[in-house]
Parts: C-alpha cells; structure tokens; sequence
C-alpha cells in the first residue's frame, strides 16, 4: 500500500496533515486530515473570570481574535442581561465590519490568493504571497498599505489589533474621541476605493481565467447542502447582529430565529470513530455524511451568507452580488470554489458598512456601557469571517465561568470540508503521476472555506479523520471504516 | 529567581573588594568556643572542617573566645595573611559583638560592612541538644557566608547641616524650647500667628495644682524669649513653605503687617482710644471689646500696638486714620509691607497648641445661645484680675454674681457618639481649679460639678481635687449633664446623679463647660506643609507611640505641646525641653551620619510606578520619573523593596540575590554530622 | 534570490497571531520580505516539513518560532529547527512564557482529555495506517520554547508589536545582532510609558474592568483595577491601558522582577488599605484582597509554564 | 530501631527589633526548641518578600515562619501590616498550588517573649510533622525557566 502525505498542509490557519492511502492500483483508499494540535481552552476557561472570556478565547484564533472576542462579549451581554447601548454598537459594528474586510482581504491575497490569482502550474516556490505581490506589484502594495490602514482602525476601537480588548459585557471600555473618528473616517474611504479596485481586478484578471472557472464547474467541487448565516431584518447579509437564517439546498428557509434559539435547531452528532462532533439540523436529521436536501449537513462561510440572504446592505455590494447570482444563474450557488468570490461580495460591503458606520453621530458619545443583571448563562452568535461562531457560557455567582461552550465555523463546515476533500482527493488520485502541484489542489479544496484549525481545535482532539468513507458508482455509501 | 547585587554604596570609599579582585571571593570564618557556651551542644571542629570546604571560604578557625583580644588578634592576622574578602565570625548574637567585631576588621583594614555575625549560640548552642545542633550551627555559617559574598565595602552617609532651628507656636510649650536651643548656644526662629508669644496660658488666671498666677510665671519667660540674642521672634508670622531634609530643611516665613513701628511705639495708647472700631476681644474670648489697633494684652511681646487689616475701616484707600493723627510717636505706617523671611534650618520644633472645641456643636448644652453658658477659658478669663471683669466672678448676660454654678466636665469628649472620643485630660483638674476660685471669689455660692469620672494623674493633683471636693459648697455629682436651657434669668440644668440614681435639676446663674481640647486651627494644612501626619483626631503623630514620641516621622522634626495631644503646662514644658534636646542633638553634631545599608534605586530599571513611595513613612522616596531616595531620611526598613514590582529597589547588603541564595544554603542537603 | 539570508517561521500550539502581526508591518514589511528568502513559513507559504529535513544543519539564518509546545511533534520540529537554524527566536507570548494557552496546566493532561473525551481515551492511528501516523502525545505540561532548545532572542508580547518586530529585523538585517539572550522589548516596566497619572498610590478596593468606566486620565490602579503595568516590559506603548484596559502582561516580567505574579502579590497588598493601618483595620483589608477574583489566571496570565508548575494542584 | 519522624525544614524570617530579639531572649533563657529552623534576620518583617517564601519552598522547605512585630510595635510603625496582607494575600495563591497554607505562619513576637517563640518553634515543627512532607508539585526550578535574562541574576 502507498502513502502520501502532505504536512503541514499550508496558507491556513492552523496544524494540519494529509494523509492519503492509495491501493496498489493507485486508487484512494483513504483519506485522512490530521489536526495534531490540543490546546485544552474548554478545559482552562472554567473558573476565569467572565469578562476574561473576549480576551482568553480570542487567542484560540490570531486570525479572526475579533470574531472570538465580540462573540464572547455578546455571550457575556445575555449572561448578564444587559442592554448595550447604541453608541457601544456603533463602535462594536464598525469595529467589526473592518474585521471582515480585513479577513477576507487577508484570505484573497496572502492565503487563498495564490490558488486563485496565480496559474495552477506555478512553482511551488512562487506560490505565495510573494509569488502574488511579484505578479501584481501595485495591487500587492495598495493590499498591504490599506489593510494595514484597516488594522488601523481596528487598533484605535479594540486598543490592539491583534486580540483586541476593548468589549466588555454591556458594552465596550471607552468613548471614542472626535480626533480618532477622523482618522477612522480617511481609512475607511481608503477601504472603499480598494474594495472597487478588488472587484475590477477580479474581473479582468480573475474571473476569466480558465483554470478558476474550471474549478467553479468542478463536479467534485459541487456540494448541495443547507446553508446558515445571520442576516438583518432586510435579509441582507449581517457581521456580529441580526437573526440566523437557514435555508434548503433549494433556497427555501427553513427557519430564521436568535442565536439561542437557532442553537436549539442545531444537534451535535458524534460518531465512534472520530473525536469531533459533527454539527447537524435537527430537521431534517442526520443521515450519515452526505449532502442533499435529505441531509441535516449544512455550511456556513461567505457562501452560505450569500445564500441564506435575499440582498445585500450597501450598494456596491449588492451590485456585485447581482453579477455573481447572473453568473450561476441559480441560487443557493453549490460551487465550493464560489466560497472565494462570495468573500469578495461580502468585503465590499464590510467596507461600505464600516465607511458608513464612522459618520453615525453615536460614534463618539459617551454611554457606552447598558446595566448588568446578575451572572446567569448566556449565548452569543457572530458571523465569523468563515462562518458562524457560537459562544455559550455560563457564570457563577461570583460572575466566573462555570461551564463553556464553542461551536466554531469551522466545525459547522467540518463535514462538508471532509466532503470537499474527499470529492478533490478522488478526482486528482485518478490522474497518474501525482504530483506536487495536483497534492496542493486537494489542499484548494479546504482552503476554499478559509478553514481555520486553531478554531476548530481549540478543545478538539489531535484526529480528524475525514471522509474514510469509500463510496460506490452511485455514491452510496459503500462501508465505512470505522475504528 | 534573584535580583542583582545593589551596586557599591556611592559614597567615597574603597571600591567593592573582592568584586575589583575579580579573583571571587575570599571569606574567613570564626567560629567561637564561647568557652562551654557553644562547645557543649555544638562540635565546633566539625563546624570549623564543613565550612573550611564551603565554596568561597578559604580560612576557617576557632577560638575559645573570638571576642577576647588574642580571638579578635586571629581575625585580624587572618585578613591580612589570607588576603580576606569578607568574614563570618559565628559566635553570640550580633545584637552582643558586631561592632566590636566589626572595629577589628576595619583595624585590619577591611571594610566593617564586610563582616557579618553567625549567630550560633542565642540562636543555637543554647536552645537545642543532640547532633543536629551541629548540623544546623553549619547551616546559619553557611548561610551567612553567601550574604557576606554578596556584601559590599559601604562607607557611612555624611551630611552638613544649618545649625539654626525654626520652632513654630509661641506658646509655653514652644517658649521653652527656644530657650533650652538657644541656651545651647544656636539661632532659633520662633513664628508666632497671633501678634503676642505666650499661648494659651496666657489667658490663665491661675494654675492649679499651686494657685499661683499664671502671667506671673509666663511673662518672664516670655521676656526672656524676646530678649534673648539668639532668638529671632516672629510674630504675626506663619510658616508658607518647608522644602528640603532633616539637616537642611529650607523654610519660608510670611510676617503680616501689623502697621505699627514696634521700636517706635511707646504703648501710650492713645490710638486705640482714638479708633472708632470695636470688636470683640479674641484674648477675652468675646467677653470684652478691642479697638481695630490694639495690644492683646498688656504684658504682650512684643510690646506694640499691632493695627488689624481685618476690622480697621481700611487701609486701601485709607479711609479714616484717626489712629496716626493721635500717634505722636509717629510708631503708625500705613504702607508697612507684608516681609518675606527664608530661612535655612536643620530642625523644626512644632508647638502650634490647641483649641477648645467649638461652641456650635455644644447646642444640647446651649452653648452659643444662652450668654450664660460659657466655656473654661472664658471663666479663665472672668477669673483673671486683668480679664473683662477685673477678676470679680459676673456673669456675661447682666454682669451679676453668679450664687449657683455648674461646671459640666467631659464636655464633648469621651462621647464617641455626639462628640470626641478622646479624654481632654486637663478638664478634671481645671475644673476642680475653678470651683475653688469661684469659692473664693464668692463666698456663699454654690458650685455643682458634673463629672463622669476624676482623672487625676500627677503630682499633688489627687489631693488638689479632694481639696475641691471636701468644700461643703462645691457637690460634686457623678453623672452626665442631658440638657441646659435658659429659664427666665436662670440656665436650667437636668442631669442624673448616678450614685445616688435620682434625677438632678439645677436652676443656676452661670454654667462652665469643660470643652475638649482641639489642635489649634490650621494644624492639618501646617502638617502637610510639614510632611508629617495628622492622627484621626487631627493631632499631630508621632513617630513611634512609646518609643519615639517627641519625633515626627520625618527626621528632624519633632512635636511639643498640647498640638501632638491634650497635655497640661508641665507636660507640655517638659515635651518642649525634650523637642529642644533632640533638636540640639541634630544641631550640636558636626556632620549627620547615618547608615549607607539603606534602599537604593536602579534607575535603568526603575519605570516610576511610584509604588514604592507610599510605603515610605519617613517621605524618603520622591517620585519622578524615576523614583529618588534620600539616603539620610532612610531608614533601611525595606518594605519599598519588597513592594517594588519591578525590582529596581534594592538594599544595600541586604540584597533578594543574597537572601535567595541565603535561603538555598540553609536548606541545601543536610551536611554529614560525625556519628550521624 | 541567491545570496539573501534564508528565515523560517513555525508556529507550535499557537493561534496564528503572532504570523498575521509580522503581516502588519505594513509597507516595511515588503522592504523585509525583499531581504531575505522564506524558506519555510505554513501560514504563507508552500513548502513542507519534508523541505526543512533536507535543510543543511545552520543554513536558516534565523527561526522565529511561535507558539507554546504541546505535543511531541511540536517538539520534534523545533529540534529540527534549531538544528537547521544559526539563531532561534521566540517570537510572541507563547514560545517566550508558554502563554495563554499555559492556562492549560492548571489542569492536567489527564483531566484534560478526560473533560474533552470522556475517560478512557486513546490515541490512534487512522485506518489502514502504521503507528506512526498516529497523531502527535500530548506532552504532560504546556511548555515555553526554552523548555526544549536554546533561545537566542525573545520578541515578546501576544502578539509582538509590530514596532518590536521591525526591531527585530533591523538588529538581523543590521550585521551585528545583539548578544544572546535579547529581549527585544523595554527593560523598563510599562508605567513610563503609560500616559496615566498616578496620584495616590491606594488601593481601597479591587474592581473588575466590567464594573467600572476608568478615568481617561488617572492610574488604573490607582481605580483598582489589577494593571500588571508596573511588572511588565514596556514596549507596546501601554496600549492596553491607553484603551481603558488594564496591563495583562503579554510583554513578560522586567528583568529583574523575577516571578511576575509573586512580585505584583507583594506590590498589590503593600497598596492594599482600608481605613488607618493597624489591627482594627485587618478583616477589612483581608476583604478587599480577597475580592482579587482567581489570582492564579488574572497574574500569570501568559507566563503560568515560566513559573509555577501546577498540575498536581487540587483537580478543578 | 525506631523508623526516624519526618524532621520538616524550616526557614525563619525574623525582623530584627522583636521577633529576633525575642529569639535571643530565648536563647539567654535557655528553653529548648527542636532544631529545624534556620534563622535569617532581617530589619522589618515589611522586608520579607512572597518570592523568598517560594523560593525556600523551591530550595526543598517544609515550611516558613515569619516573625514580626506586635500591631502598633513595628519599629518602623507598620511594616508588619505591609507583612500581614502579603502573606495573606500569598496563601491564597500558594493553596492553589497545592501547598497548604499552614505551611507559612506569620506570627507577632515581642522582644520579651522568648518563651513564645520556643513555643512556636515546638508547634510549628509538631504542625509540619503532622502535615508531612510535601505532595505539590512546586520544583526545585520553575518547569521551565523562561529564556535569559528574563530570570533574575546575579
């Protein structure tokens, strides 16, 4: 029997290893991704003092810290029954839409990006960052200078921008001061005038190049399931508030309710051979690992806000948003290589949310903390840049955690990233001589969702075995090695 | 887990032994027989073989006794012959032989900081039996070897000083100690707030327990202080600034005008009856008037009109001058300036006194209502020959001769509740002082004392108040006063006699409180100026309850007088000699010396946190950017070093490298014992 | 490319953040990039663990190595990274301290495991694989990088600031770097560079940073909340504090406070008052300590591995 | 034979005013006390740091025992104050660890109780003979020492 392996697989957020078992013939056996990564926050968290949580849990992730820590105080904010008041939203909203844009600019230049703007037959050594800023000089520098301009931002409304520490339950640390406000103001025009050149870009150098649109045809690559996301009262895509919505792998919504209240629809399935919980909706149920509408899987992302959604919030984006729907004609939009143009849908509008945002006049007003209540327990639902990011916490009397809970976006998308590379494994595996460059389009394939490990692993195990399912022609589940 | 060594003392001296040997260190250990004193429990040869292969040491010796001359002769050898870095002598508690031991090193040339005493016999030989009595005699040697390494060659902190002392009150108390400072022979500032030295006791009629005339034991003192060549008088003055340290404390005096030439000023008085302004008499606590220019009183010092900005018609524009018209000494200058005295001195004796508590708070006594309520030194002032009433016994209200007294004791101390907690102390003795005088003065009166209980402490004091009460018109009834309150002519008093348990009613003429004795206004801004700490009461503090109590927590100022606590005249003169002695120790010493083992800043480390400046009691850490210590007002406690988070502050010898490393030696595996 | 010093960057059981600090460099960090050759960096770029093993021993210039040590392959790897390296950096709070997720050894491995997967729990191979292909142990404690190798230099903080990664570079790039053992922060603590008054040295009550809007201008902990400031380094510019947060102390101890949590223990009660010293005051003052909540997460909150080992204390 | 008691290690930290004098006062009386502890004088109990407790505890004590001035007696007026909330707060921490905070006393001695200070010797070595030696994992170094210089050195 052959292996090969790809460790550590790369340009994600995270440990992770491949493992892929071939039969003699050469077809796949199997095929594993392994996170050997164990950090134990579920286990520490416990008897840390709750307003702790958004600086603690933030570094179960240096890439989306801003997810974990507005999640973590929207926890804290029901623990303790509080109103937050507008002008700490303000903040909170503004912080947090920069966050996105920033993320995703992240994902599509430095990370992703090379999957995506540089042809699939580049060298290795050149397929990177590097490789892009070399292609692309003047983007490259404009991408660097505005994000850092974006983490600007991020710095003067969070105190840092890397794990930020200004949300507090019922609100955030301080006022912001009129100065600070006009400097927000000149990076956010700055985000802007990016987010229109991006989009331009993308369609000239992007979109029509016929490696991409290969991948977006990509059969393998086309995974109908249910997807989640929150969205504002307009059902257009929403960052940190609003209700979570659902809908069908046909596009129907199954249900649009509060953060608590979705989690009751969601079930965590554990199966004897691994150690992650497989996240499902109780309706329709589990039925093993397939998609479908007959699934319970379901996925979140950019893509899956797209298609939870019926508009988006700001005008660029929402043009942008009718391009992509002309392209696939069809919504929800199945296409797992889709993930990265949704991203860039949604960046556009973070960055008009967030230009929008710094004029509001509650910016620099000084109420910025709601009552508490007693300590109590308490749900808190972001949108994380890849997906929704659940915080459950419950204090004690003393306001020290008693029992935590995260649900991470990358665990929501864990059975449809094991689908995705299964899916890919198979279609490159068929190919004879493997090489370097077709392994790294198996690593397309998750890096797609943007997957972020140390999320996922915060309290995982070291295994997450994948996709060990062989299935027949049909795509019936033939058998499954369990151990 | 240690920090570093303090850096050398940076006072002259040799530079760090063994540090500029740079061969590493070099110690010597002694260990004493004490005769059977040690020998008996511990087997001093095997100390004397364990520590000779102790890393760093590289002599060790015994002698019966290391203190006597041929002990102290083989230290010496040894440090010349062995070219010693440092020395551990273990022997008797260092509270016995340090310095003696100490004076032998520096004999032999090494720095005496570099020597440190093992005690093995308090701490050893004597309180323990059986082999490990060896066993831990090794381990105090060993110990103390690792802090003599890391000991540095220390010099002690010279300081020069002014020999001039600045005494603030120019009450009794403070008279007394101008005198005693300036009969040692040094310049002493006396400042005085009111226009006439002599305090309080100037208002007194008579004292008790003598009876003998209170002017006429102050006035010569008061003379003396004005005349005296050393003694610069500074009346109508208050002290504006204290900047500097014990030694050198830089002073800044303002003296108000008093528009009144005092060389010139014959005391003719004419002014004074020429002034159209009369206001009550401060000196006479109201009971009589004054003109806007005035003397206190006649026997005041300095002798001279002082005219008051405050009550005259004005000044600026000048509105009347009649005084200056009649001034045929021409003693009267209208444009006299405000004068700004600075002054350099190397001690401060603070004698500011007291009040009595104020009348408005008395209200369930009528105080402040009824005229005929009065305080102790209002009646001081009825009783005194040269007071309102000639010393004949009238009342405020209609001036007649009170027939029924009542003095109520404790007023407003002792009362927790309502008032002061504390006891006055005076009022039990003052009180039975008034009741006899009344008696005097008023022959078939009758006088009532309200009293919760006597205290009288002090000479001849218990048979003065006996005196006092074995008068068949003086009753004393034990008990608290409930409620004064005017009835007609009469002030009506209801109380309890607790003794007899029956309700007591008193229609009298005149009531006397005993109010509490409070520092004197201004006492609190003084201390800050001062740097020294009020006590919850707002008396001033002082540096130890039993051990220091004529110091202030800040070298080189001391406290006399009723401004520290309730204190009578001989108290307060004898506090006042014992201020002025401690202060003539500072000024008589021809340069202050003080211990280099003292805290110490690394500036390089130090962040000016400024955590370390509240844990100074003696203001010996000035914040900044870096923290500075004053190494002559340090006192080597090192509560700022364990509080310095960041482990910039250090002490000198007594530094965490060698505590730590103390610690790991007393503790490091047990040294093998013979027979064990 | 040829000619250009070779760096790698590796992060053990870290969360990434110390990898998207030295992205915010900004513009200089293109200027850095176009000096030296990336060898190996998973967060950016291609090239896999099979790549470093054929490294010649001493050919990086320099690792910067982020992340607390964890499992046995974290281990392994930075064996094989110092083998490979001239200069090894802990880079961020985790590699310098053992960091946040330090936190771990409050509870051990074992009730760790037993928490997440129930008892019983043990580590295998995937289906058709050998033994080796079994994820990585746990290792019994979490672990600072010194654990395991020898530290050249330190860029401490969670996450570094980027202004002492440029410093960072700058003493790489310069030719003459620094002597080992380089803290590349201030040795002074936080306070001087905290804009914050400080009046009062008291602390009259402890108060968690939720209860209270601090006083734009006055000392944190003059407002009682627990700043680490005064025992940690300075080189962040205080931004914690300038936000109205107090100091955590990602930057680590200053040099010579030895055991950060023990140092502020002291510091803390020395301010600690409740009325005028003295035994009437003691049940009061005992009070106010006491309402320091979880003393153990709140001062070593970054540097639990450096300092106290922990994980046979009472099972939480 | 006999199977030898467990003879705990004590360190003693004891300012110099009251508690050493009172020491010395024992001494001079000569009242016997078990030999377990190591005397290091100090001026103030307000000098003792938390970290020299730990480190006694690192160097392999069974205990350490604080001596300071009686309340109001501090020869430098509250050092012993300053003492009292440091070890108090410090027990806190040191429970966490799993050192019983009985291991660390802090007790007021006078110059002139010498006999209290034999007495506390005697029941702070029977206390620590009943507690046994140590079961926390506190090590001779910390787990890991964090790389030079963040170490306090010489």
């Amino acid at each position: 029997m052959k292996k090969l392996t790809i460790d550590p697989i790369t340009r994600l957020e995270g440990h992770g290893k491949i493992l892929l078992y071939l039969d003699e013939a050469g077809g796949l056996k199997g095929a594993v991704l392994q996170v050997p990564e164990l950090r134990g926050f579920e286990a520490f968290c416990r008897g840390r003092p709750g307003e702790e949580m958004p600086q603690i849990t933030e570094r179960i992730c240096g890439v989306c810290p801003e997810a974990h820590h507005l999640a973590s105080a929207r926890a804290l904010d029901a623990a303790y029954n509080a109103a937050v008041p507008a002008p700490a939203w303000i903040q909170r909203e503004l912080f947090y839409n920069t966050y996105i844009f920033a993320d995703h600019l992240l994902h599509l230049v430095f990370l992703g990006g090379p999957d995506l703007l540089l042809p699939a037959d580049t060298p290795k050594a050149n397929r990177n960052v590097l490789g892009v800023l070399e292609a692309f000089p003047e983007l490259g520098r404009e991408v660097v200078t505005v994000r850092a301009r974006a983490q600007r931002i991020l710095e003067i409304i969070g105190g840092r921008a890397i794990h930020p520490v200004f949300a507090l339950p019922g609100g955030v640390a301080r006022p912001l001061t009129g100065d600070e406000r006009n400097e927000i103001r000149s990076h956010t025009a700055a985000m802007v005038a990016l987010a229109r050149t991006f989009v331009t870009f993308f369609h000239e150098e992007v979109l029509p190049d016929p490696g991409y649109q290969s991948l977006l045809a990509l059969p393998q690559a086309h995974l109908p399931t249910h997807y989640l996301g929150l969205v504002d009262p307009n059902l257009a895509p929403s960052f940190c508030r609003g209700q979570l919505r659902a809908v069908s792998p046909d596009g129907a919504e199954l249900f649009r309710l509060d953060g608590a209240a979705a989690l009751d629809r969601i079930a965590e399935r554990s199966e004897p051979w691994t150690y992650v919980k497989f996240p499902y909706l109780k309706e329709p149920g589990w039925t093993g690992f397939e998609a479908g509408a007959g699934s319970g899987i379901y996925r979140v992302g950019p893509l899956a806000r797209l298609n939870v959604a019926e508009r988006m919030a700001t005008p660029l984006a929402q043009e942008e948003y009718e391009r992509f729907l002309d392209f696939f004609g069809a919504k929800p939009v199945h296409a797992t290589f889709a993930y990265h143009w949704a991203r860039l849908v949604e960046m556009v509008q973070a960055a008009e949310a967030a230009a929008a945002l710094a004029e509001e006049k509650g910016l620099t007003e000084t109420e910025i903390r709601g009552k508490l209540g007693e300590p109590g327990a308490g749900v808190g639902v972001v949108e994380a840049a890849r997906g929704t990011l659940f915080h459950r916490y419950a204090l004690d009397e003393q306001g020290l955690i008693a029992e935590v809970n995260l649900i991470v976006a990358t665990t929501h998308n864990a059975a449809g990233i094991g689908l995705s590379v299964k899916g890919m494994a198979e279609d490159v595996v068929r190919k004879k001589d493997l090489d370097e460059a077709l392994l790294n389009r198996i690593e397309m394939a998750f890096r797609a969702y943007d997957p972020c490990l140390a999320c996922a692993t915060h309290f995982l195990p070291g295994e997450m075995p994948l996709a060990i399912e062989i299935y027949n022609a049909e795509g019936r589940l033939e058998r499954r090695i369990s151990r | 887990m240690s920090r570093e060594p303090s850096p050398a003392n940076r006072n002259p001296g040799p530079e760090a032994g063994h540090r500029s040997g740079g061969s590493g260190p070099r110690i010597g250990v002694f260990v004493c027989h004490c005769g059977k004193n040690i020998a008996a429990t511990v087997d001093v040869e095997r100390v004397v073989e364990a520590i000779a292969h102790y890393p760093g040491v590289v002599y060790a010796a015994r002698h019966e006794y290391m203190c006597s001359d041929p002990g102290q002769d083989m230290i010496k050898k040894a440090i010349g012959d062995h070219r010693l870095t440092g020395v551990v002598v273990a022997a008797c508690s260092p509270s016995m032989h340090e310095t003696t031991f100490r004076r032998a090193a520096e004999e032999a040339g090494l720095n005496p900081y570099l020597l440190e005493i093992a005690n093995i016999r308090e701490g050893c030989s004597w309180v323990h039996e059986g082999p490990e009595t060896t066993d831990k005699a090794i381990r105090i040697a060993r110990a103390m070897v690792e802090k003599v390494k890391g000991n540095h060659p220390l010099s002690p902190i010279e300081v020069d000083h002014a020999a001039k002392c600045l005494v603030i009150g120019g009450g009794i108390s403070g008279i007394q100690a101008a005198l005693d400072i300036a009969d040692a022979g040094f310049e002493v500032l006396l400042v005085e707030r009111t226009p006439s030295i002599g305090g309080r006791m100037a208002q007194l009629s008579e004292t008790f327990p003598t009876l003998d005339c209170s002017q006429c034991i102050l006035t010569p003192k008061m003379v003396e202080a004005s005349r005296h060549p050393r003694i610069r008088l500074l009346t109508y003055s208050e002290v504006a600034e204290v900047t500097g340290y014990l030694g050198n404390y830089h002073v800044v005096i303002r003296k108000r005008p008093t528009y009144v030439d005092p060389d010139k000023c014959n005391l003719c008085g004419d002014c004074a009856k020429a002034c159209p302004i009369r206001v009550p008499s401060e000196f006479d606590r109201g009971l009589s008037e004054r003109a806007a220019i005035y003397v206190p009183f006649p026997q005041a010092v300095p002798s001279s009109y002082t005219l008051d900005e405050g009550s005259c018609l004005g000044l600026n524009p000048l509105r009347c001058s009649e005084c200056a018209k009649v001034c045929t000494a021409g003693a009267i200058d209208y444009d006299m300036p405000e004068e700004r005295i600075e002054e350099d001195v190397g001690a401060i004796v603070v004698a500011t006194g007291y009040d009595l508590y104020e009348k408005e708070r008395m209200a369930e006594y009528g105080y402040g209502t009824v005229p005929d309520v009065i305080d102790g030194l209002e009646f001081e002032r009825i009783l005194s020959a040269g007071g309102p009433t000639k010393g004949e016994v009238r009342r405020p209200s209609d001036g007649k001769v009170p027939m029924e007294v009542v003095f109520v004791q404790c007023s407003g101390s002792r009362d927790p509740e309502l008032h002061k907690s504390y006891c006055s102390k005076i009022c039990c003795m003052y009180t039975a002082k008034h009741a006899l005088l009344y008696r005097h003065n008023v022959h078939d009166g009758k006088a009532y004392v309200f009293y919760i209980d006597i205290r009288a402490g002090g000479k001849d004091y218990e048979e003065f108040v006996v005196r006092a009460m074995e008068d068949e018109r003086i009753l004393y009834l034990r008990g608290k006063v409930a409620k004064v309150f005017r009835d007609g002519d009469k002030v009506v008093v209801w109380g309890v006699d607790t003794l007899t348990g029956k309700r007591v009613e008193v229609a009298a003429d005149l009531v006397v409180l005993a109010q509490a004795m409070v520092p004197s206004a201004g006492t609190g801004e003084l201390a800050r100026k001062l740097r020294i700490a009020c006590g919850g009461e707002g008396f001033l503090k002082e540096a130890h309850p039993k051990l220091r109590p004529l110091e202030a927590l800040t070298a080189g100022i001391f406290l006399a007088g009723a401004a520290h606590g309730p204190k009578d005249i001989p108290e307060a003169v004898a506090q006042g000699s014992g201020a002025a002695a401690k202060a003539i120790a500072i000024l008589s010493a021809p340069v202050l010396t003080h211990s280099p083992e003292v805290a110490e800043v690394n500036e390089d480390l130090c962040s000016g946190c400024s955590i370390c400046v509240p844990q100074c009691l003696y203001g010996a850490i000035t914040p900044g950017d870096v923290a500075h210590v004053n190494e002559l007002l340090c006192e080597g406690c090192g509560t700022c070093v364990a509080a310095c988070p960041s482990g910039a502050m250090t002490m000198r010898n007594h530094t965490d490298l060698q505590v730590e490393r103390m610690i790991r030696a007393a503790l490091a595996e047990a040294v093998e014992v013979a027979g064990g | 490319m040829v000619g250009k010093p070779k760096i790698a960057v590796y992060w053990t059981g870290g969360c990434g953040g110390c990898d998207v600090s030295f992205l915010e460099l900004g513009a200089p960090l293109l200027d850095v990039l176009a000096k030296v050759e990336i060898a190996f960096w998973p967060a950016l770029v291609d090239a896999k663990r099979a790549d470093v093993e054929a490294f010649a021993p001493r050919s990086l210039a320099a690792t910067l190595i982020n992340g607390t040590l964890r499992t046995e392959e974290n281990v392994e790897m930075v064996h094989l990274l110092r083998e490979k390296s001239q200069l090894v950096v802990a880079f961020g709070a985790c590699a310098h301290l053992g960091g946040v997720p330090g936190l771990a050894n409050l509870v051990s491995r074992e009730e760790t495991l037993r928490r997440v997967y129930g008892d019983g729990f043990a580590i295998a191979p995937p289906p058709g694989g050998e033994a080796e292909d079994a994820p990585p142990k746990l290792l019994p404690q979490a672990q600072p990088l010194s654990a395991e190798v020898t530290v050249d230099y330190v860029v401490p903080g969670c996450p570094p600031p980027p202004a002492l990664i440029g410093l960072l570079f700058d003493a790489l790039l310069s030719g003459e770097p620094p002597p080992a053992g380089h803290v590349f922060a201030h040795d002074k603590a936080l306070c001087e560079e905290c804009p914050r008054t400080r009046e009062d040295r008291v602390l009259a009550k402890i108060v968690r940073p939720h209860e209270l809007v601090p006083d734009p201008e006055a000392c944190l902990l003059d407002q009682g909340m627990i700043c680490l400031g005064p025992v940690t380094r300075g080189g962040c510019g205080a931004a914690c504090p300038k936000a109205g947060m107090p100091c955590t102390g990602c930057l680590g101890p200053t040099p010579r406070a030895g055991d950060p949590g023990l140092a502020m223990i002291s510091a803390l009660a020395s301010l600690v008052r409740a009325g005028d010293e003295g035994e009437a005051s003691f049940a009061a003052e005992d009070a106010v300590l006491d309402s320091l909540v979880d003393p153990l997460g709140t001062l070593y909150k970054y540097s639990l591995p450096s300092y106290v080992a922990t994980t046979k204390r009472r099972s939480g | 034979m006999a199977e030898a008691q467990f003879e705990p290690r004590i360190v003693a930290f004891l300012c110099r005013w009251c508690a050493g004098a009172g020491a010395d006062l024992a001494g001079t009386s000569r009242l016997r006390y078990p030999p377990n502890a190591v005397a290091i004088r100090v001026n103030c109990s307000g000098r003792v740091e938390p970290q020299w407790v730990m480190e006694a505890f690192r160097s392999g004590a069974d205990g350490v025992f604080i001596g300071g001035c009686h309340p109001g007696d501090c020869h430098y007026v509250s050092g012993n104050y300053k003492a009292r909330r440091r070890i108090h707060l410090l027990k806190r921490m040191l429970s966490e660890l799993g050192i019983e905070p009985e291991r660390v006393r802090l007790e007021w001695v006078s110059a002139t109780e010498g006999a209290k200070f034999a007495r506390l010797m005697r029941e702070f070595v029977e206390e620590l003979r009943a507690l046994g030696p140590r079961t926390d994992s506190v090590e001779a170094a910390p787990p890991a020492a964090p790389p030079v210089p963040s170490r306090r050195k010489g």
